[in-house]
């Protein structure tokens, strides 16, 4: 690019080089008005990563407005690196998660490690101590060897990050669809703990005060990746592969560490993390936000690479990066402490009365223009939507009913759809029990951790099951929701909140931009009527593949619950032999996107099963009810599979037995995917208790020592399977699949 | 039979933590005159000769050895009985 | 008793062994800064936790064996205090020669994480006397580079003189002679993948890691607490 | 200013679990005539000239670049500008 950047703004306007930045003629126009002039290649170069849909939500922001983000234990909503919810004794939990689709799909290793790191800098610049990730992948086909290098890598990638910074990763979910195929999806969440008093803040105030610059060096790594994973995937932008970062989790690890020893020292003003768009967006928008200007000098910014210019400096994503501001005079005793971890502490720059981002560089302003146009003055787009016909046409089909000739056979198909099978082989490669809360490991409904030094403990999960929001994004969205809530409500926990990752395909595409709007309908009814509120999220478009076929629509939901005794922590696996099973909610015939329907069919079709929000909180209060009279043995929500997947699954770690009977339709008793449904099991002596609290609950079978998996259907046996032979092929089929050559 | 010799650095620009970390603990260890360190792997795979070895082992460093987004290699071949 | 928990850059393990030893053992522990200029001659125990020390690059302990700490911590060891490495302590201590043998990456390349039944070899030492012979723990193991390697004669030696402390029940990770912990000659140095500290509570899954640390208490007090 | 290239490989008679897996990959995808491969690391370190730099070389390698237990190095020295 050395060639262009003597270009003068002359010919910027002239040859439209801002279009290759991503800005459209409007919005060149915009700038030429808010700055009176035509704006210089740095400036340019500004704007069109900060006015990006990733930095600004130009597209989104219409959406986002709809979700609910208050509720009296929300202490901090979306705007800041994180929000934070209260958990009582002066703590609070702090999370979000945030995508890194774009990046994974061209370096999946280090997309998904730099996606990790990026996460965490979110979470430990509010003063959190990070203490659990999560994740959320989708993957194509792992048929496909390109799939498979994929899944391998970002695995890989995080575990890798994940591990070394010492972050437990606890909890996620991956799902596969050839919906994918061309574009994964790399979501990671990260979950921290705060004193109240600690809560910082990403602000540039009291003119004068000096900004300082933290971490790794600047290179010219990620230099457009914000405008970068606004584009749809082409050929092209395989070609912009050196654009991907590479992440130093050692360096974080120091950055943690450090950064968590600044926030107690009174000359600490702001810090924030330099994430996308760097320098540039962390930077504008402490100003913006505390209604201050900034000066900065980019000799002083420390370099990786030599002769790189103001534009390279400004737009580059280095990772491992932190901007702080500091009580002038005081700079070095902040330099001191992050001395200690060797790692450098510089002043860049100072905090200004007028409201300008000015730049120097070999003793030239390069760029001054006003901070708020930058942060807070992007376009905002109110993009029309269209009902696509697809959504109509299912709407009107028939519903769905499966045939099967085999129970069994079923049963065991069903448990190797890689979306059901056993995920051991991803979270068996990340180190889930590091700081040593961690009670509940991966495998169960959420994961759960205590809080050390208190009785209580915290559940979190991650949940979104694509195909239903596909077939009807606002009950898909309202199931989402409900779902990652049934999980925390399993766990033992109260749902305080959730964290929204929204993966779509181009706004511009009506119909998209449709699926967008209702999904984000259905996931806010839903957060209404569970007082969870958003508390941050993050917005990824753009998710279609060479030819534009767009990924389906994955609005991700994190969600984190209270547990409030440890002795209220629950399983999802059946206890002791002679426990009483039962079953919360009846199934009616839904295979509308459900897995058999996928196993049976190759493809989802009709309509998604329905959510009524009122039964669905009236249950999990029930559970959670029951739960703290302490009269569950285990609890489980029934998911992708129905009632016959999720009994099996609540066999396998303990390696018991169950005899359960059912009556009614078969295939819809034991496969339909309704929803607002929980298997439970009861010790005896608390069955009368249970059935007098939960009195729509209704007894099922027993757990045995039997080790075997027994169905039964008006006298006769219908299945009959050893638990092990079921494990089996629920655990296998991952590792199977991963070995097998393409 | 031939032994190739595969070398795969970092391409320029691309961030090398190793390197730098390496590169601080030779000073610590005092070894002050170290200017730069880059670390990279170094393969030796041993060819059975069948058809053009070059153009294989191009290939075999495209598509497995060598991660073309972020590495670059070079190597050599050497006869050996 | 008096513990030092010896953190380097990137040691994350370094609060769970904190932890263990001060709530779980009761006994006094406190986090030293491997630059710190700290006299470990104040110490009874010294603990080198697991983690990352410099990102595992170059080898897995290698740069923070070459840290100037090191010579006291071979001192100590000299003098006949435990030193207990887990996980990248032991890594820690083989790349300073003060174990034999290295470590190589998973026979499968892959991290793993979960727990590991393991078989108590060498029930004798400072480390294990509260176990019994040929009992079988379960430990959590959390590693990518725990392949245990020696070569032959270092093995016979490491048998001939009971140095091998745990052996895994089923080899996860490719390890000679299926080692997860080995003592030095004198037997007052401990490296083992697994993590003790861990398992000090019920409520994490179960307590077998809590004997080790009970085992050096015992221990110190038998030999030395008499005098103090 | 001199530049050293410095070879680390495992020592014969240790187990190589990554050159066993890039072989198995290579296999995979069909280089049958691959009789093995041998993992091991590659290291530029940029050096200014200051007393004996074979002597220094040497005493890195065994200090810290590579473990004696496991590996071999050998290296080349050659000036740059
Ligand atoms: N889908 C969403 N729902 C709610 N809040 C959101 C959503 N997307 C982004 N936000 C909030 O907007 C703010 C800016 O987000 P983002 O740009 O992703 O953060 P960062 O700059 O740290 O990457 C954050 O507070 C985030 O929580
Ligand atoms: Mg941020």
């Amino acid at each position: 690019m050395p060639s262009t950047l003597e270009v003068n703004p002359e010919k910027i306007e002239e040859n439209r080089l801002y279009a290759e930045m991503g800005l459209s003629d409007q919005e060149y126009d915009s700038i030429k008005t808010i700055l009176s002039r035509r704006p210089n290649y740095t400036e340019v170069g500004l704007f069109s990563v900060m006015w990006s849909e990733h930095c600004s939500y130009k597209n989104s922001k219409p959406v986002l407005s709809k979700f609910p983000t208050e509720a009296a234990h929300v202490l901090q909503g979306p705007g800041e690196g994180a929000g934070v919810i209260d958990i009582g004794d002066e703590q609070a939990v702090v999370f979000k998660i945030e995508s890194h689709n774009h990046p994974s799909a061209v370096e999946p290793y280090q997309g998904a490690a730099t996606g990790v790191g990026g996460i965490l800098r979110d979470v430990f610049s509010m003063g959190a101590r990070p203490i659990a990730l999560l994740n959320s992948l989708r993957f194509g086909s792992l048929k496909h060897p390109r799939v498979k290098y994929l899944f391998e890598e970002v695995v890989h990638g995080i575990a890798g990050y994940g591990n070394c910074v010492g972050v437990p990763t606890v909890g996620g979910e991956v799902q596969f669809d050839d919906a994918y195929a061309g574009n994964p999806l790399v979501n990671a969440m990260c979950v921290g703990l705060i004193n109240h008093q600690d809560i910082q803040k990403g602000i540039a105030s009291g003119v004068g005060n000096t900004v300082m610059y933290v971490g790794a060096k600047t290179g010219r790594d990620g230099i457009h990746g914000a405008t970068f994973a606004s584009e749809e995937l082409t050929e092209e932008s395989e070609s912009k592969r050196p654009s991907v970062q590479v992440g130093d989790p050692f360096m974080e690890k120091l950055l943690i560490e450090a950064c968590l020893e600044v926030i107690h020292h009174d000359a600490l003003v702001g810090i924030q993390d330099m994430g996308a768009a760097g320098l540039t967006s962390s930077a504008s928008e402490m100003a913006s936000k505390a209604g201050t200007g900034m000066e900065m000098n980019l000799d002083l910014v420390p370099q990786r690479e030599r002769g790189m210019t103001g534009y390279e400096m400004m737009l580059s994503e280095s990772q491992e990066r932190m901007l702080l501001v500091v009580e002038t005079g005081r700079e070095q005793e902040i330099a001191d402490i992050f001395d200690k971890y060797d790692l450098e502490a510089v002043a860049v720059g100072h905090v200004t009365e007028e409201r300008q981002f000015r730049l120097r560089h070999h003793d030239v302003v390069i760029a001054d223009v006003p901070v708020d146009a930058l942060a807070e003055d992007a376009p905002v787009y109110h993009q029309p939507s269209q009902v696509p016909a697809y959504f109509t046409e299912n709407q009107e089909r028939d519903p769905y009913y499966p045939v099967i000739d085999d129970l069994s056979e079923t049963l065991h198909a069903l448990l190797k759809q890689p979306t059901i099978a056993s995920k051991e082989w991803v979270y068996d490669q990340y180190d889930s029990m590091v700081q040593t809360n961690t009670v509940v490991t991966p495998g169960s409904d959420a994961a759960v951790l205590r809080v050390r030094g208190t009785g209580k403990a915290l559940a979190m999960t991650t949940d979104c099951n694509s195909r239903y929001i596909y077939l009807d994004p606002e009950t898909g969205g309202k199931i989402a929701v409900a779902e990652a809530a049934r999980n925390i409500v399993c766990s033992g926990g109260k749902p305080l909140g959730i964290t929204d990752g929204l993966n779509f395909g181009s706004p511009e595409n009506p119909e998209i931009y449709w699926q967008m709007e209702k999904s984000v309908d259905g996931m806010s009814e839903a957060c209404r009527t569970l007082n969870t509120p958003v508390i941050s999220g993050n917005v990824s478009l753009y998710n279609e593949a060479h030819g534009g076929q767009a990924i389906y629509p994955t609005p991700v939901v994190g969600m984190v619950g209270l547990i409030e005794d440890l002795e209220h922590i629950t399983r999802s696996d059946f206890q002791e032999p002679g426990d009483v099973i039962f079953l919360l909610g009846d199934a009616r015939p839904e295979f509308g996107g459900s897995e058999l329907q996928g196993l049976l069919e190759g493809q989802h079709f009709g309509q998604a099963p329905e959510l009524d929000l009122e039964t669905e909180l009236a249950r999990q209060q029930a559970v959670q009810q029951a739960i703290a009279a302490g009269l569950l043995q285990s609890a489980h929500d029934v998911a992708e599979g129905g009632l016959a997947v999720a009994l099996a699954e609540s066999m396998f770690t303990n390696g018991l037995g169950c005899e359960v009977d059912v009556d009614g339709d078969l295939t819809t008793e034991l496969f339909s995917e309704t929803q607002s449904r929980f298997v439970v099991s009861v010790a005896q002596e608390n069955v009368a208790a249970f059935e007098t609290m939960v009195p729509e609950a209704k007894q099922i079978g027993t757990v045995t020592d039997s080790g075997v998996y027994t169905l039964t259907s008006s006298g006769r046996t219908i299945v009959e399977e050893p638990t092990t032979s079921l494990r089996d092929t629920w655990k296998g089929a991952i590792p199977c699949l991963v070995k097998s050559k393409a | 039979m031939h032994k190739v010799k595969v070398y795969i650095t970092l391409k320029e620009g691309v961030l090398d933590p190793q390197g730098k970390a390496v590169q601080n603990s030779l000073h610590a260890l005092e070894y002050d005159n170290v200017a730069d360190v880059r670390v990279g792997k170094y393969m030796e795979v041993l060819l059975n000769d069948e058809g053009n070895l070059d153009a294989q082992v191009d290939e075999m460093c495209d598509r497995l050895l060598a991660n073309p987004v972020i590495e670059d290699y070079s190597y050599m071949i050497e006869e050996v009985s | 008793m008096k513990f030092a928990v010896l953190v380097f850059p990137g040691s994350n393990c370094d609060r769970d062994m904190y932890f263990a030893v001060k709530d779980s053992l009761g006994e006094e522990a406190e986090l030293v800064w491997y630059q710190d200029d700290v006299d470990l001659t104040d110490y009874d125990a010294l603990l080198l936790p697991g983690g990352f020390s410099y990102g595992d690059y170059l080898r897995s302990g290698a740069i923070a064996s070459t840290s100037g700490i090191l010579r006291q911590i071979i001192k100590a060891a000299d003098e006949g205090k435990p030193v207990l490495g887990v996980c990248n302590g032991f890594q820690v201590l083989l790349e300073a020669g003060l174990l034999p043998g290295a470590m190589l990456p998973n026979r499968d390349l892959k991290f793993m994480c979960h727990f590991e039944e393991l078989v108590v070899e060498n029930n004798q030492s400072m480390f294990t006397r509260q176990y019994a012979p040929n009992e079988r723990i379960s430990l959590p193991i959390a590693h990518g580079d725990g392949n245990y390697f020696c070569d032959e004669a270092t093995y016979e030696r490491l048998q001939a003189n009971q140095q091998i402390a745990f052996t895994y029940a089923a080899n996860p990770n490719g390890s000679v002679g299926d080692i997860a912990g080995i003592l030095n000659e004198q037997g007052n140095v401990l490296g083992m993948m697994p993590h003790p500290e861990r398992a000090v509570e019920q409520l994490l899954g179960n307590e077998d890691g809590l004997r080790l640390f009970q085992s050096i208490v015992t221990y110190w007090r038998d030999h030395y607490a008499i005098n103090a």
